[in-house]
Order: C-alpha cells, then structure tokens, then sequence
C-alpha cells in the first residue's frame, strides 16, 4: 500500500499557495475539517476560494479564516448567519456565489467521476440560470452544470488509514466523500487513523486513490448549531 | 378563525399516504411530522444525507454527526440509512420522494414560487430549494397567505426573484387549502369559520371558489 | 420503516410485461440475480430488452434466458464466450448494442441521479459515437451520452432488510447499487433479509428508497467464470 | 532473439514507479503484475470495482464475489476497497491511474488504437477499454509486432475500428519499444539480438530510430 500519511494538519496544508481554491467538506458545522482549518489560519495564506456548503458561524468553521480576511470569495448553497460575513459581503471586501445545494454537490462528484458537464433541473427559471445554457430533454428544461475545478479538496472523516481509505458517520459525511474525490490534492484529516486493513474494505465510503495526504485530527470541538432536545 | 402553525401542519399530514417518503422544510414544514397518523409507515428524508429520520434526541443521546438539513439534532431509527450530499439530491431529482412541504414568500397562480431571496437584503442562499422544487412531483407549500404589510402572497406572478417555475401543486395557509391548476388557486376547503369574502380579498392571483367549498375540520 | 419484502421471486416478477426493458446487475456471473432469472424463464415474458454488462454463459445468467428466446435486445459492453448468442446475433433473431463499460455504468447511476445527459470522452472518435452530439471541454472532445431509462430494474445484493436497504459484497456490487437506482420499479434479491436495524446506517450502499421489492433468494450456485488458483 | 511475453511485461514493468496505480488489461498486460520491483509500492485497479488486486487465491481462498475484470478469481490485500462500476470509471476518467497497459490489434502513428473489433468478425464487445485509452494520461501498448499473417501491427492508420484516438504513448512489442510523439514511432530500446533493419521491415508507420539506440538487458 501506497502511505499517505503526514504528521499533521501543519505539514497537510504547507504547500496550499495564497489564491487557491479549495473544497471544504461539511454541512453547517457538522463534519468540518477544523484542524485544517486552524492551520490555515495559523499558515495565514490569503485571498482563498472557498467551495463550502456553508460559511460557518462567527467564531468556529470557515468564520474564523473570514475574520482574518482570508477567504476573498465563498461558492456556497446557503451561508447563513454570520455577522462578519453579511459585513463583509455588503462592504465589497467578500465575493459570493450562491449555488443550488444539489447542483453544489453533484459538481464536486462529477470532478471525481472526470465528467466536465452534466445537466440539471435546479435553477431553471430562476437568476441561477443566467448565462446557463438550457435545454430541454422529454420535455423538460435543464441547466447546463459544469464539474468543479479545485487546487485542493480538504475533508474530515470519522476512520481512515495510511493508504488513505477514508469511512465517514452519520450526516457528518455530506460533501466530504465528493469532495474527497474532487481536489487535484486531497487532505483528509480524521478522527481516528487505524492499521491499514483494520476497514472493512466492503464500507470505504472514499477509496484511497483519491486522497493526497491523511493524518489524525487532535482536539475535536464538533460544535454543535442547533441542539434540539426532547424531555424524557 | 384562522387557522395555527400546527394547523396548517396538521391539515397538510392529511396528504400523507402508507408508504410515502417525505422531505419537510424548515418552520411550518418541520410540524407536519408530528401528525403522521399512529400506525401510518412514512418516511422522513433530509437533504443532507439522511433517509429516516427520528424525533429530536434526549439529552444524552445528543450526537454533532447527526443533524437534519435545518442543523438541528436528531436521532435515527431501524433502518435508516447515512449517505452523501449528491445521493440526496440523486434521490429527490430522480422523484423517489413522495411528498415535499415548503414555506414561501411568494406563491403564483401558475404555481411559480419565491422563497429564498428579498432584493436589498442580505441573502443567505437558496439551499437545497431549488432542487427540490425543480424536481418533486408533488409539493405543498405551507406559509401565511399575507405578508406582514398584509399584502397576499398568492399571486398572480411572483415579484421576487424565483425559486422555481411552474412546480408548486398545492397551498396551505392560516385561511385555506389550495390546489394550482389551469393558472388558478382552486380553494378545496375554508378554515373554519373564515369567509369566501376574507379570501377573496386576500388572494391577488386569479381565484376558484367552487360550489359548496367545504371546512376543514379537526 | 415501509416494508417492502414479497414472498420470492416469482412474486418479485409477476408484473414483468412482454417487450420490458429490465436492467440485471453482475459482472460476468458475479453478483447476478439468479433467482429472479430463473423466476424470468418460470413466467416465460418475452420480448424483453435486457441492460446488463455481460450476457452470461451459455448455461447459466442471462444466457439461460436466450436459450428460451426471451432476450429481444441486449445492451452490454461485453458478451463474452456464448454460442447460442452468437448463433441468435448471426441469425438476426438477437439485437445487440455494445457500450463502454464505464458509460454503461454510468447512463445507470444517472438515471437514480435524475440527471438526463452528461459528458463523457469514452468512444470519441470511434463508431460510437455516430450518431452522438460531441462537444469540447477545455480542450477535450466528449460525448454527449443519455441515462438509461428502465421499465425494472433487478439486482442482486448479499444482505438487505424490508425497508430495501442494500449491503453488497466484494466485487459482487459491480453494476448492482447503481442499477438499483435506476429502475421505475427495482427488485432486490438477496443472500441474507436481515431484521430491520441490523445494518449499520452507515455502511448501508442502496437506501431502501430506491428498492420496490426484496426478498431472500434461496439455492445460489455463484458459479465461477474463470477459477484461477495458485499452488501452496 | 524476440522478447518473450514474460519479457515484454517485464520490459514495460520498468515503467512503475512507487506510489503508482495501475489498471492491467488482459493477456500479456496482467503478467506486468509479477515484476512490480520488491519493496515497490504499486496499487492494481480492476475496473469492475476493486483497488488493491492480490495475486490468486490458493486453493481454500476462493471467493466467487472477488474477481477481477478478467472474471478471473484473485484475493484482496491489506488495504483493499470495493466499489461499484461507476465510481471506477470514475478514478479513471478523472486521471487517477498512475499507468495503464493493454493489448491492441493495431496502434497508430499517431497514438490512435484498435483493439476491440474486427469487421465480420463475432464482435464481443468494448468492455472497458474506450473508457481506458480515452481518460488515461498514461498508456503503453503490450503486442506483438505483427499479426499472424506477418503484417505490421504498427500503422500510418489504422484499418480497423478505434477503440480510441490519440492516446498511446508507447508500446512494447516483442522486437522493441517504442515512444509515440510528432506522428511517428521512436524506437527507444531493440530487443536484444533483434537488429534495426528487421524492426524497419516490420513497422508500416513512420519510425524514428535515433542513432546509439540501446539493446534491452534482463
């Protein structure tokens, strides 16, 4: 087996360049890459490309690299609420391009799967469709969607090991498996590194070709946005 | 007298059927799981990755990798099953959902739908909305019939930028239950005690009022 | 959860209409669904456009179904070694239409995806391609393929439970989860039903959204196309 | 003396670099398996849905569910994944096999490739191959130089149906090796023994051999 393995977050992002684009799994705060995420501020490189479902909140996830002025534009479905974000955006500083959540994800598998375009009804009728092509096929209209083109892909797994297999859980999978297959570099960071043919090769949700580098996450937060409880 | 949140929720459940598969937005939406009729076997999918969706978790069943698509804490059942983001999208463009509720700012009497963005206010993103309304075959829409200037929101076009065109079947507010057909809010039955009047007044699109519209009960 | 689990195979089938386009997993003879096959030959339906990668051996898989004179048109990448499909191709009784294995496969999961067309570079330039739209990508041509559209679809998976959810096995999956996806109505055959809750929501590869009917198969043979050992 | 085929896998075996997948046709291709160099790490692909090929089973190993594209049955090794037929193409399309190698009929000047059709012929079928030589960024052709009849394999054009355009940047055959570029076969290595005039009457396309070329050692 080919071993993927670095030290650490550190070492994971050292060669991502100011100007990049970058993938970031996750859905809201759930299944974030958040030591990644530390070192690139840590690392300090700016003017980034954020493709991210989301933006994070204020003070956790992909709102800590805006409050350093990192990010100069985020393709997102829906960046919620975020005080520093809304400032940003309404002052010029931010850029932002909103894209349907199934459209967002289907153009991250589709780098993976090396399809450059694909067509969907998402969007149809609406300003997402502006500049799109369109058309029809058994008499429904679609857009034209192109597969994304990211310099590196930086995901967050529950399992992984060296060579690079990577196993998510629960919702924390989302984006991070189509991203995984997305980057032209791969970053995976994960809960736990295991032996390498301690994963049941039958439930490896993202095959080892498709990531770059792996290394073991310390000190997870795994925020949560929403905690809504029943009483029992 | 107008109908409540849980109401509204509660008249749409009756669209449920044995064996659906639903998605249910955020707000009103949310409340129609909690009248699923007792024996009744639906569905509940969430558009971030989650086929079977439970109740909100106890206190220590609370787990950060299991959310809805509102980013709230939840719990699964027998036989649910996780996938990625583009399997859930997968699911609902290729119509394997049964029945989809949303909330609107703008509904038109060509079905037209405005949810997710007010020019001149800061936008957070139309979500998965966009998908699930370019491609469910059977959504109901949840949502007041005015807006709070007391304007109706049932139109006869839309003024705010579009969600999707021409996809919404049928309306649910605190005055009535609609059904969009032939570029018309068809009334299929009153809130209890509201008047054809007070409708009429408060639906702007083009109105079908037939014989006999009957009351909801509950 | 929906209960979705029928007696057998012959029940799974009875709605098979005469002229169906069906899609059967496997690749080669591994992971085929053998009892629904059999249960096809038991109803005796006709006509039938078959979608499945390979057409089996003369003796056994979708082989057994030419010898009946079932199969009116088979769309596969490869059809191997079997001389009864040789005599029916050279007679003109069998319509045959040959795709690249990768298009094939993915004209499936489009189907499950609800995307109609996509792009794809397999056969540019080649005898495929008459007859197809092509269009230039960043410098690449591609064409321009559809997804399939399947009255059912048939699949084999090793575990399962009612609510349809799908386990498979090694590389018994193949063409399996994504033809499960694809089918107007899809039947799922498998080794094990297992009590619903078993399986781990996280290693499930078919959600029983996609699956319309499953039950245990009884008796499989598995045969074995091409047994190579080594000595020791 | 020609090389054997042990030879031509062995010879095209000096292609493989740490760290490489690779994706092994059938015939003389597979056989490249069994020179990966000791303490090398390579990955064989199979394209039916497997990443981390093992050799054969013995005996009591086995296993009707793991088989490779050659339907033959192999084992897995520490490491190993499976998946479906879709995501493989996909890590192929998307250029993540390092090296692919595979038998042809004909290759062309130009890189173009015919492997999979022979007009009057029972067509079998394409299998996978069209989507290997259309995606792959790295493909060496493993041949004989000339068909039974005594013809060059290595064309102007080809004569038979494409399986793919443009794509082949080497072959090896059992006379020599060869480079693909400017629309003409480079001959980098000569099978030991095998002199440039034999290679000269058994190439039809364009051949570039330059001077000093280098006899292959095993």
């Amino acid at each position: 087996m080919i071993n993927k393995t670095v030290a650490n977050a550190d070492e994971a992002v050292k060669d991502i360049f100011d100007n990049a684009t970058l993938m970031l799994g996750g859905f809201g705060l759930c299944g974030i890459p958040e030591n990644c995420i530390a070192a690139l501020i840590r690392k300090g490189v700016r003017g980034l490309t954020c493709i991210s479902n989301n933006a994070g909140v204020d003070d956790f996830g992909i709102g800590l690299m805006l409050k350093t002025k990192q990010v100069k534009k985020m393709i997102s479905s829906y960046v919620g609420e975020n005080a520093e974000f809304e400032r940003q955006l309404l002052s010029g500083e931010l850029e932002v391009e909103l894209i349907p959540q199934g459209t967002l994800a289907t153009r991250c598998m589709m780098a993976g799967y090396g399809i450059p375009a694909f067509y969907t009804p998402a969007g149809v009728g609406t300003e997402v469709a502006n500049q799109k092509e369109t058309r029809n096929f058994k008499g429904k209209e679609y857009l034209m969607e192109h597969a994304f083109d990211a310099d590196f892909a930086i995901v967050k797994a529950w399992k992984g090991d060296a060579a690079g297999n990577l196993v998510f859980r629960g919702t924390a999978r989302n984006f991070n498996p189509l991203m995984a297959m997305a980057g032209k570099i791969t970053i995976a960071e994960v809960e736990e590194l295991v032996e390498v043919g301690e994963l049941d090769p039958n439930e490896i949700h993202t095959p080892g070709i498709y990531v770059n580098r792996i290394f073991k996450g310390e000190n997870y937060e795994k925020r949560i946005e929403q905690r809504t409880i029943r009483k029992g | 007298m107008a109908l409540t949140k849980e109401q509204i929720a509660q008249r749409i459940a009756r669209e449920l059927q044995n064996g659906f598969y639903v998605n249910l937005g955020i707000g009103i939406p949310t409340l129609v799981a909690n009248y699923i009729p007792q024996g009744m076997n639906v569905v509940l999918q969430s558009e971030n990755g989650l086929l079977g969706m439970g109740p909100f978790p106890y206190e220590n069943e609370v787990d950060a990798d299991i959310i809805n698509a509102g980013k709230q804490t939840i719990t699964t059942l027998p036989g649910t099953s996780f996938f990625d983001s583009a399997m859930s999208f997968g699911m609902i463009r290729s119509q394997r959902i049964d029945l989809t509720v949303l909330g609107a700012m703008e509904v038109s009497e060509n079905g037209d739908i405005a949810n997710w963005k007010i020019p001149g206010k800061m936008v957070k993103g139309m979500g998965g909305a966009m998908d699930l309304v370019a491609s469910a075959k059977n959504i109901v829409v949840a949502m007041m019939q005015t807006n709070p200037k007391g304007e109706s929101k049932l139109l006869p076009a839309c003024t705010l930028p579009l969600t999707g065109q021409k996809c919404i079947k049928k309306v649910c507010t605190e005055l009535g239950y609609y059904e969009i057909k032939d570029g018309a809010f068809h009334l299929i039955e009153l809130a209890p005690g509201v008047t054809v009047n007070e409708i009429k007044a408060k639906t702007a699109g083009k109105l079908v009022v037939p014989d006999g519209v009957r009351e909801m009960t509950f």
